[in-house]
């Protein structure tokens, strides 16, 4: 198998080539577990989002060529649910979850410091790359409202100073 | 792999002995609102620090599904005494252990009275804070499995129909169909092709009920759909789980390789000629997916709208093929129905709710997290015993049940038993059993305008109303809370919550009105304040005085 | 038998629905033995009178002028007929709502300025009337009684509407007239 | 033979079983696998409808169609509700009347329908529903989206403006042209029609520029280009033609 060189000009003229690109072979074992069949389309996407971190272009023509479903339809798929997104993410991301008990709460304050303090909202990134800001419906962790997701780690109880200082670690 | 009930029992027993064999059993909680806090380091150390003093065969440490008392976590259980413990810290592990057979350590100890654990009764949640989830050996040796087995073996389908039609057993997603019902029409479908779904998608903000059992008893939910593959004739099953729980995933998925290699799964089953396969599929963030036929668009790789029914998914479902799709609390309760017949189950509960309601208890109340209570007990025995009441010696205001399809419940009904006609009736619903308290500090016009943005955005927009509709009475709800509304407006907001209730094309539209219609019905002079007075009377609008 | 006191006016229009009303031709000639016109632009009336007892208002509410007016114009109307689709629906004026209003102040004043603007254009702006963020139809600020949608309404619907209120009775100006015709 | 297809979703009704009925007091008969919609219209009885064209596949989605039946409590699309023997459907009540009324008038204030400059003015279906149905004004806030015109294609251009979203574009495409160049992004209010992978019309590959689309339209969203105010007429007679000779409704990605 050919060495993969991992320099950027590499990695985007290789989106345009997708079987070259390493990134590529999770995606494609997906889809072979599924023997390509067009209802994989979304456990595809998952996994192209989990290797790529967001829905790139090219790649998304490569698995509309092999599942066999049309262009427009795959767009729609990776548009309609929430978990997918077409933009490259931050560096850093961190998720705040706005289900009822978080928001009873307070993670509206929170989002409001992020906001003013950090300059991002829902969905945005910072200008440096740094850090992404989602908003999740519910984590399921009513328990520790309000609670959110920074780097994968949930963490409850908490308020706008202690968010915006876990944020502020990060840049 | 085959396995009779021998075997079963040999590896119950197996399981058993091992257990009885410590001395003491120290229980940590990993599901996800105890590992956010830190459970899974302390359990960690709590194992280091029994084999530091060499007490492996003594004590043993293990990692448990949800204790229910979120709040204090991390929690762990001391099985021998059935003590608590309470925020434990890695700092504690030592005097924790060092505690072991002598007396407990008094300033983690929750509190032996409280009413929390007392006043609960498990049946979904039995195994939950009690086997690691991870091992289908523990679930089996409590009974687990048994009831499959018994199904296979000793029941026809019919026989399996019947019992769960006598348990009364009502499904737990939201509308509280009767199981019995659904199971029977699936079976009397000619097709040779059938599906079982686990709906675990579960989208209502502030409800986790069926993380936790995921997390905490994968295996029981597994058991009970595959008691329903056989009652209704499918031989394959789905899972189609929340990507947003990612710890549920992880263990469902484990569990389902666990019981595939001991041939709880697969081909001829316990010796049987019943098959059945179960497959995870992710959701992957919309909430109108809990809707039937979205879940099964989305399993079929296409966007979650919903489309008309009729027809229903039993007879036209996935691939059009006759579908039964139960969440995952209704399938959690089957086994037991089974192991102990559909009258023991219709013997708990109220005349037309049995059983039990897994609730989570969210908001503004001092003891979060998960109980299981049985049907028709009083909604004040839940917020002020169990819950413990309101935190801070605030006024209790309302309790929303039903996420962003129920209804705020206030004051004057705390006494109303908690069962699906008595919610119905005052304009709520049981729905899967998210709970959030809410006191004097909430706004109610403010509530009902997160459940209406949560609406608007999570409307799949193909019908009309429910896409434009959604939007409109949130900008009413909007004008509202910022004080700029007309008494006009308020008409208007009636009439298009009226609109969308009676003409959406499903289950999402329909109800999405509901939390703005019981705030309206129950809490109108907080929408006359804003509107007359430019007021929020809980003071949480706080621009209301300035627009005007 | 007293005639009856007709107002027309126009806030953000075209004057394109007064146009369709002198396109009555000899309906006006038979309207004039009913009708007394109190005010409007095709008079010569200074200010609102008192009462009118029907009034027809053209055209959207997009500045701050408008809105006063029309509270004005409600007050002292019987009945009042939002006249035309601008009224009706924003119509055309609606049509900037997209953008923000120093957006449209810039591209109609400055950038499309014949022949072209000096400096910023902000003494332009002085002298136009102060938009409102919307252009919106009428019936978002005051009551109004009959619609008669159209661009323009055709005079025949226009010619009937005024029938039926000197009858008596609030018409119904359904199949008579509809958006954009 | 009927050239009204049932798509996929009633295969289990029978076609050679025949019962009567009541819409609107009328005695009427009808297939098993016959729509509401379908049989009322046989009748000359004037059902409204939007995202309904005969020749595709049915979505009841606007939900101008619903009717009532007497002893069901909810309000169903009579495009998709099929009779029983001695159903009593009722088309006109002044409850249904009055939810189809506010519905299109939602319709108007999602998009920004501005009928007087627009090429469709005349022509449409949007326009000429508020005429059956009486809506002489919009009693809802105007909610004046941005929307952009896309004029790339060399021939067709679309205006989003005008698009009320009943998908027509999105089911000819697939079902008659079997193209699937047009399909819907994101959800709720801000779902939108989209050419493949959201790009200029003009630049999708997929794209045959056979022009289905633009003709089934109901509004002036899709258009040929070089056509001005109230030019547009669309011409959609080949549809059940086409639907029955192509008769690919099985292999149908819409549903």
């Amino acid at each position: 198998m050919k060495e993969e060189s991992a320099t950027p000009e590499r990695k985007s003229a290789s989106a345009k080539q997708p079987p070259e690109d390493h990134r590529l072979r999770m995606v494609n074992r997906t889809m072979q577990l599924y023997r390509n069949q067009s209802h994989a389309l979304i456990e595809t996407l998952h996994a192209v989002q989990e290797s790529f971190g967001y829905l790139e272009e090219g790649v998304l023509k490569h698995v509309a060529g092999t599942l066999r479903v049309p262009l427009s339809r795959v767009y729609a798929v990776a548009t309609f649910y929430h978990s997918f997104t077409l933009k490259p993410p931050g560096e850093h991301t961190c998720v705040i979850c706005m289900g009822t008990a978080c928001y009873i709460g307070g993670s509206g304050a929170i989002l409001g410091d992020i906001k003013e303090k950090v300059g991002i909202g829902s969905g945005e990134t910072t200008p440096d790359g740094k850090v992404s800001l989602l908003v999740a419906r519910c984590l399921g962790s009513c328990g520790l409202a309000p609670a959110g997701v920074f780097d994968g780690e949930v963490a409850g109880k908490l308020s706008p100073d202690n968010v915006i200082d876990k944020i502020g670690r990060w840049r | 792999m085959t396995l009779n009930i021998e075997d079963l029992h040999q590896i119950a027993k197996i399981e058993q002995d091992t257990q009885q064999g410590f001395q003491h059993r120290i229980n940590v909680c990993v599901a996800a609102g105890c590992l956010s806090c830190g459970s899974g380091v302390v359990k960690d150390a709590l194992a280091r620090e029994v084999g530091k003093r060499g007490l492996d065969n003594w004590c043993q440490v293990k990692g448990v599904g949800c204790l229910g008392l979120c709040t204090a976590g991390p929690l762990i259980a001391l099985e021998v005494g059935g003590r608590f413990y309470q925020g434990v810290k890695v700092a504690d592990v030592a005097d924790i252990v060092e505690a072991l057979g002598a007396s407990p350590v008094d300033r983690l100890l929750y509190p032996d009275d409280s009413a929390f654990f007392q006043r609960q009764l498990r049946i979904v949640t039995e195994n939950c804070g009690r086997i690691d989830p991870e091992r289908i050996e523990e679930y089996i040796a409590e009974s687990g499995y048994e009831g499959l087995y018994l199904a296979l073996t000793q029941m026809t389908r019919q026989e399996v129909l019947g019992q769960v039609t006598e348990s009364g057993l009502r499904g737990r997603g939201g509308a509280g169909f009767p199981t019995g019902l659904k199971w029977t029409t699936v079976a009397k479908t000619v097709d040779s092709t059938k599906f079982v779904i686990c709906n675990a998608d579960e989208g209502d903000p502030g409800a986790f009920m069926d993380r936790s059992v995921l997390e905490s008893d994968p295996h029981r939910v597994i058991e009970g759909m595959a008691v329903a593959g056989y009652a209704t004739g499918a031989s394959q099953g789905f899972i189609y789980v929340r990507a947003e729980y990612p710890l549920a995933v992880k263990r469902v998925r484990m569990a389902l390789s666990q019981a595939e290699r001991m041939g709880i799964l697969g081909n001829n089953i316990f010796n049987t000629n019943f098959s059945f396969n179960i497959k995870v599929r992710l959701g992957a963030g919309a909430f109108v997916c809990g809707e039937e036929t979205a879940l099964i668009a989305s399993i079929e790789g296409r966007m979650g709208r919903p489309r008309p029914r009729p027809p229903f998914p039993a007879e036209y479902g996935l691939w059009e093929h006759p579908t039964l799709i139960n969440n995952v609390e209704t399938f959690a309760n089957i086994p037991p129905i089974i192991r102990h017949g559909g009258k023991w189950f219709a013997g708990i509960g109220t005349e037309k709710s049995k059983g039990t309601k897994v609730f989570a208890l969210a908001g503004k109340i001092v003891n979060t997290g998960l109980i299981e209570v049985p049907m028709g007990m009083p909604l004040r025995e839940i917020v002020y015993e169990i819950g413990g009441g309101i935190p801070e010696g605030k006024r209790f205001k309302a309790v929303q049940t039903g996420g962003p399809s129920g209804g705020c419940i206030p004051q004057q009904f705390l006494d109303m038993p908690v069962d699906y006609d008595s919610l119905m009736q005052v304009g709520s619903i049981m729905g899967s059993g998210g709970m959030i308290v809410m006191d004097e500090s909430s706004c109610m016009v403010d509530v009902a305008k997160f459940f209406m943005e949560f609406c608007m955005s999570e409307s799949c927009g193909k019908c009309a109303p429910c896409r434009v509709g959604t939007r409109q009475i949130y900008d009413i709800l909007c004008k509202i809370t910022a004080g700029g509304a007309t008494t006009e407006d308020l008409a208007t907001l009636e009439d298009l919550c009226d609109l969308v209730k009676h003409t959406s094309l499903c289950g999402l539209g329909q109800s999405a009105p509901n939390p703005v219609l019981t705030t309206l019905n129950y809490f109108r002079d907080e929408y006359l304040a804003h509107i007359h007075d430019k007021k929020c009377l809980a003071g949480a609008c706080k621009t209301a005085k300035e627009v005007s | 038998m007293a005639k009856i006191g007709l107002a027309t006016t126009w806030l953000d229009g075209c004057s394109g629905c007064h146009m369709s009303f002198l396109d009555l031709d000899e309906g006006l000639i038979a309207l004039a033995d009913k009708v007394e016109i109190v005010y409007g632009p095709l008079v010569d009336y200074k200010t609102f009178p008192e009462h009118a007892d029907v009034t027809l208002v053209e055209g959207a509410v997009s500045s701050e002028a408008d809105k006063k007016n029309i509270l004005n114009i409600r007050a002292r109307s019987g009945v009042l007929v939002s006249f035309g689709d601008c009224a009706v629906t924003a119509n055309v004026p609606g049509m900037r709502n997209r953008y923000p209003v120093e957006a449209v102040l810039q591209r109609g004043y400055v950038e499309n300025a014949e022949p072209p603007l000096a400096g910023s254009g902000e003494a332009a702006f002085q002298v136009v009337p102060q938009l409102c963020p919307h252009a919106r139809p009428v019936h978002e600020f005051v009551h109004v009684d009959v619609f008669l949608p159209g661009c323009p309404p055709p005079p025949e619907a226009i010619f009937y509407l005024l029938q039926e209120l000197l009858a008596g009775r609030i018409p119904d100006m359904r199949g008579r007239t509809r958006f954009g015709a | 033979m009927s050239h009204h297809p049932k798509g996929k979703l009633r295969t289990d009704l029978n076609p050679s079983r025949l019962l009567t009925f009541k819409i609107d007091d009328r005695d009427v008969s009808a297939r098993e696998d016959e729509s509401i919609l379908e049989v009322a219209r046989q009748n000359g009885i004037a059902i409204p409808t939007l995202c309904h064209l005969d020749g595709l596949s049915e979505r009841g989605a606007c939900r101008l169609c619903i009717v009532e039946v007497r002893g069901v409590a909810k309000l169903l699309p009579s495009c998709v509700t099929f009779p029983r023997q001695d159903m009593e459907v009722i088309t006109n009540s002044e409850r249904v009347v009055n939810y189809r009324k506010k519905i299109l008038e939602l319709l108007f204030t999602e998009r920004n329908h501005v009928c007087s400059v627009c090429v469709s003015n005349g022509h449409c279906e949007l326009q000429n529903l508020s005429v059956e149905l009486g809506v002489t004004h919009v009693r809802y806030n105007y909610l004046y989206p941005e929307h952009a015109v896309d004029a790339s294609h060399s021939r067709f251009s679309v205006d989003h403006n005008r698009c009320v979203l009943c998908l027509r574009c999105v089911r000819v495409c697939d079902e008659i042209e079997g193209a699937h160049t047009w399909d819907i992004m994101g959800r709720g209010i801000t779902s939108k029609v989209i050419t493949d992978l959201n790009q200029p019309w003009g630049t999708a590959e997929t794209c045959t520029g056979c022009g289905k689309c633009v003709q089934v339209c109901p509004t002036g969203a899709l258009s040929e280009k070089g056509k001005s105010v109230a030019e547009m007429i669309k011409r959609r007679q080949f549809l059940p033609y086409l639907q029955m000779m192509r008769g690919r409704q099985e292999e149908s990605w819409q549903k």
